[in-house]
């Protein structure tokens, strides 16, 4: 056993880093999400081949595996990048996982390649649904508890709407006929929350990483605020969630691809570590951060909202929490 | 121990409420500067009514209203969801520190206008490297022919850009830190004086940066002495905490109750994780506003306002902050999209744990004043 | 208004403080508790008269209010003393307010001078119920949801259990036929719960006050402990809990006689805080003391032994929290 | 990353699982004289089968076992319901000690008898004036023809009253707070020692202290070298905690499917409240034992056991705390009654966030050494 990146892996997570360092930052984030500047980081995944990490090499994919494609979602997560990677990754998760063979044959090597993209929608109770970044998109795929079904993006109707998440297009969108995926939708669903987790402990991390520079720099009192126990205390425990959350999300990660049974409650672990650690980790950052820290300017608000919507995308954490209970007879899914 | 109301809190609430009723302004406009005409106006309004500053003492235009009664004012405003007068920070630091440190020309030019609302003031105290900690200030006024000369830089300041009047506290010179600073009202109308927009993470502007360079302030201007500003500037902080967290309560049980209401309309009526956090939050809501009366009381008693606004200060931040928090969950999916009421009192709520002194702040002065622990030196 | 004390409660307040400084210890709390020694405390309670504080004259009381009763029973909490007082005093709570005349004149003359005293007792799922206390009473005054009953003690068997609580006397008790209270049960519950709610806003005061001592004399790494956040910031966070509780306990104390409408709402958050409190009060004062503080003789674990006790004695905190969402017309309590 | 087991460590596990089925000694005995004389039994089966210390190398009586098979080693005790062997200190703590800084003499001596369980070891490092704060510590050792003379007291030590050697951290001169302390090893065995109970607030006697009377310890009963203490200590500090986390977490695993069946006995099955507590404390106790894992592999990469452990010792901490407060909501009015397991459980729990460095001091370290925080002087 060895619960650690292997030499490749160290590779790629270096090599998603690099590409944002170079390509992608918060200013450029903030001008994407409101509608300023394109897409400045898609054209190079694509270039590089990075849409295809996860898929299958029969569909043009590179076939490595979903612990990779986490890597290089924490990293674009980190970076805060618009959801064209992640919404066409999470695409073709669940058309590989749970569409038939002529609907992986239709899609994936266009998810793969980048050439035709996929966004993801989640279904909302009113019937409508809200997706990520979809123009542009050659297809969605929309989710609901149980269910799945991909429609080209020309049977949609898109509507720009305000996100709290700033850093990325929110559209409402109307659907009419739709393609249902009807495999293993569950275990599906649950990869796409294993990427989802990912990006978040790359935000929860960028948030530390914001804090702990700041307590080491800022002067008050005559010393560092670092010097501190309100301020060094709330970075130990910012340590602690990102890397439990990091931890439940490569292990699941690896399950998706070596374990599936224990995916479900991997996933689960995941999903409500990585949540819940990017919302404490973004709020405890800003108040270290005080006034600064509560600035348009400053990045803290881009982090605490991603953590915010990316955090109420899919299964929610008593969702979640309901489903590790009735795996001990326990709750209202158990009964 | 007795919580009822006398018979002439009994009758000043009513009239209050009568008035109200009558007078209310309507919904406050969405537009920021519209929202401040609206509540110059609604000042004004307060004022015509004898409703302006109405625990100030008659001789200065006040209604010499007890405490008790202020702090009734601040519930019926809240209750009638009728907004702040514009000129807030004037009427509860402003006109309090003129009355107890200024001087009778001070009054007498000063007092008026703050309760009319024809000149707004506005509060210079945290500069961008010294907010939690005033002895880091480096604003300097120095001496200068009859008057004083400013130069340096605040930020977090309401109300700047219309503000006449700056509670400005600066350096003046020497190394004791308590007798090295300054409080002066500063002319905001002049050469020398900038204010730019503070942009928030709300998006929002309702602070202000204010650019000092080589601003005059006249001799006359100073309040107490040269070298009073810090004893001065902790009355004015005192101020601004006393008898307000019940109001403040108040508020955020109606906003509980809004909450409820989202909760029914989105379906998680018979959610017990959702119905027990907003019950848990009702219950800490009410023990904040009952801290609040019993603070007042104790303030009736012994006169001056007391670290105890500490505490309600930790509330207020933690009990807005977890508003946010459960309004999201309700949201579940839909917290995607802006709201403009929940996702915007999120969002605003995670600035309540760092203005007007941040929690840690709060407990280190608990920790200090009220249980005598020792201090690091 | 005026939320404070009046001259002829703090009277009370400090008599009851005198009683308990000058005969009650953790020391003879412990001995009694064992059963090495009786119950030094209530003889000296019955001869000055604080067994009838809260009863009305008419049945020999001193016919003060319930906020009189708090404050002794707060001392009382402080000083960890046995439960025959509040023991007593809940069966006359009961007994007035639900009881009807015949069972008012039956037993609240002997409640109110203490020569046959009450124990109160809360059914258990499995009909039996648990009293504190209860050798030496005349009658027990037992509760459940909803329900109250008085049986003599004659028809009682008690069997001396191991309680948590080691400063007190817990019996499992079987009875027979009973006399059941037909008036008003919720809102003596509630009566019984506020008095409840003041014993323990006196324990958390203690704690809090052996937690401040501490950090002001104990000296790690060549100062005083209490300089350090990790542990400042904790006391101020045990005085935020023991002035809420002390609030809510006071104000519904009062509305209990003065405006009875309010009292199922401020029973409710009196008990929520006033036990969260207890328990997060003696719990962090244990961590606050360090080893020193999980010793035997110590008297932390005394008080953390009574927060849990008395916390799960009557309503729980998810119960009360029920009753406070169904005012605003949620939960399952409304549904 | 590959989290199966290699073949070789499946044959590992198996071959172990099925010993345990043959040989696994029973039901402990509640007595806790009884209960030691039970676990050295166990030792002794342990050794007998070379399972004592088996990651110690083999020249010095060990199976050279790798961590990792140590790891599943310590996972496979848990799973099996198994006790820990009697001497867990010395196999832990003082094996590895001698084994890294001891002389070839001392590793003769010393090391054959911790792993029969035929002499038990203690460790005194903890004073009552100095918990967190090694710096504080009084007990001296004075040098004295040929051997130490030693005087002061030690708390908070296992095993005390059947230890034959004690690891003892005593002053013996200088002001460096890095160079005046020394690792002896102490007889316990002799009139200058004196062990005493102490009592905890559960009411056991898990603990002891040692009063040191002139007691004597032999110049060869130095570990490293005089003045060497501090850094010998510290080591062995980080025996104590590498490569236990996921066993620990495996254990919490068991526990908390215990309390599920109590929620389900209790009639809670249906209360989301509890459900959702239990689901949350299942979430955290699983990361912990991911971490553990995650940290041992750096251990196998890097060598030396790191400040990580520090979080797991964190987590362990909060979560037994959890799991007493979450049992006694689910108990409800039935809490009020001892429970053998569920009170103990709730009381021993509140001493994990102080034993072995309290959780403020792991998040100091964590501050320091992993974020490099600058630190208060």
């Amino acid at each position: 056993m060895r619960f650690d990146l292997t030499d490749d892996q160290r590779a790629v997570r270096d090599a998603i880093d690099e590409l944002c360092r170079s390509r992608y930052g918060s200013a450029v984030a903030r001008s994407y999400g409101s509608g300023e500047a394109d897409d400045a980081l898609w054209d190079r995944l694509v270039a590089a081949g990075w849409t295809g990490v996860a898929v299958a090499e029969e569909h043009g994919g590179q076939g490595l595996g979903t612990v990779e494609l986490t890597l290089v979602c924490e990293g674009l997560g980190r970076a805060l990048a618009p959801a064209a990677f992640f919404g066409n990754a999470a695409a073709a998760l669940l058309v590989a996982a749970a569409g038939n063979d002529e609907q992986q044959r239709r899609w994936l090597s266009g998810f793969a390649s980048g050439e035709a993209r996929g966004a993801l929608g989640s279904w909302q109770p009113d019937g409508s649904a809200l997706a990520y970044d979809a123009e542009g998109a050659a297809a969605l795929v929309l989710v609901a508890p149980g269910r799945a079904a991909i429609v080209s993006a020309d049977a949609c109707s898109l509507e720009r709407t305000d996100g709290v998440d700033i850093t990325r297009r929110l559209s409402r969108v109307t659907v009419g006929a739709v393609d249902e995926l009807r495999g293993d939708v569950d275990a599906a669903v649950d990869r796409v929350e294993v990427a989802l987790s990912a990006e978040l402990v790359g935000v929860a991390n960028h948030a530390m990483d914001l804090a702990v520079e700041h307590a080491r720099t800022r002067q008050q009192f005559g010393k560092p605020i670092g010097v501190y126990q309100a301020v060094s205390h709330r970075c130990a425990d910012m340590l602690l969630d990102v890397e439990s959350a990091r931890s439940a999300v490569l292990y699941a990660a690896w399950t998706a691809d070596n374990d599936p049974v224990a995916l479900p409650f991997a996933a689960s672990v995941a999903k409500v570590t990585a949540a819940q650690g990017a919302w404490r980790t973004t709020t405890s950052s800003l108040q270290v951060h005080g006034g600064i820290g509560f600035t348009w300017e400053h990045d803290c608000h881009l982090l605490l909202r991603r953590a915010v919507a990316s955090g109420h995308l899919l299964g929610s954490a008593d969702w979640h929490l309901d489903r590790v209970a009735a795996q001990r007879g326990l709750g209202a899914i158990a009964s | 121990m007795d919580l009822s109301l006398t018979p002439d809190e009994v009758a000043f609430r009513d009239e209050l409420r009568e008035w109200l009723a009558a007078n209310h302004p309507g919904v406050e406009p969405a537009d920021s500067d519209a929202a401040l005409e609206h509540r110059l106006r609604w000042q004004r309004t307060l004022f015509d009514a004898g409703y302006s500053g109405i625990s100030w003492p008659r001789e200065h235009g006040g209604r010499g209203a007890t405490l008790m009664e202020q702090a009734i004012f601040n519930e019926e405003l809240v209750r009638a969801k009728a907004p702040s007068p514009a000129n807030i920070i004037g009427l509860v630091m402003g006109g309090p520190v003129i009355i107890n440190h200024g001087s009778d020309d001070q009054r007498a030019r000063f007092l008026a206008p703050i309760l009319s609302g024809e000149e707004i003031w506005c509060q210079g105290f945290s500069e961008p490297n010294a907010g939690s900690d005033l002895a880091a200030l480096t604003t300097q006024a120095v001496r200068d022919n009859g008057g004083w000369t400013v130069n340096g830089q605040k930020v977090w300041t309401s109300f700047a850009h219309r503000a006449k009047w700056c509670m400005l506290l600066a350096k003046t010179g020497g190394d004791d830190r308590h007798r090295n600073l300054t409080f002066f009202i500063c002319d905001m109308n002049q050469p020398g004086v900038e204010v730019r927009p503070l942009r928030q993470a709300t998006g929002d502007s309702e602070f202000n940066e204010i650019f000092f360079n080589d601003a005059v302030v006249a001799d006359d201007n100073i309040v107490g002495g040269v070298g009073d500003g810090w004893k001065v500037a902790i009355t004015t902080l005192m101020f601004e905490r006393a008898g307000l967290s019940a109001a403040s309560a108040l508020a955020m049980q109606l906003r509980l109750d809004e909450l409820a209401e989202l909760i029914r309309e989105r379906g998680g009526r018979d959610d017990v994780t959702l119905s027990r956090r907003l019950g848990a939050l009702v219950v800490a809501t009410e023990t904040m506003r009952l801290n609040g009366y019993r603070g007042l009381s104790r303030v009736i008693e012994h006169g001056v306002p007391g670290p105890e606004g500490s505490l309600a200060k930790i509330q207020w931040a933690d009990i807005n902050q977890r508003i946010g928090e459960l309004a999201m969950d309700v949201l579940g999916g839909e917290a995607l999209v802006t709201d403009p009421v929940w996702t915007h009192l999120m969002l605003r709520a995670r600035a309540n744990s760092i203005e007007g002194g941040t929690s840690e702040i709060q407990r280190n002065i608990i920790a200090e004043r009220v249980l005598n622990l020792p201090r690091m030196r």
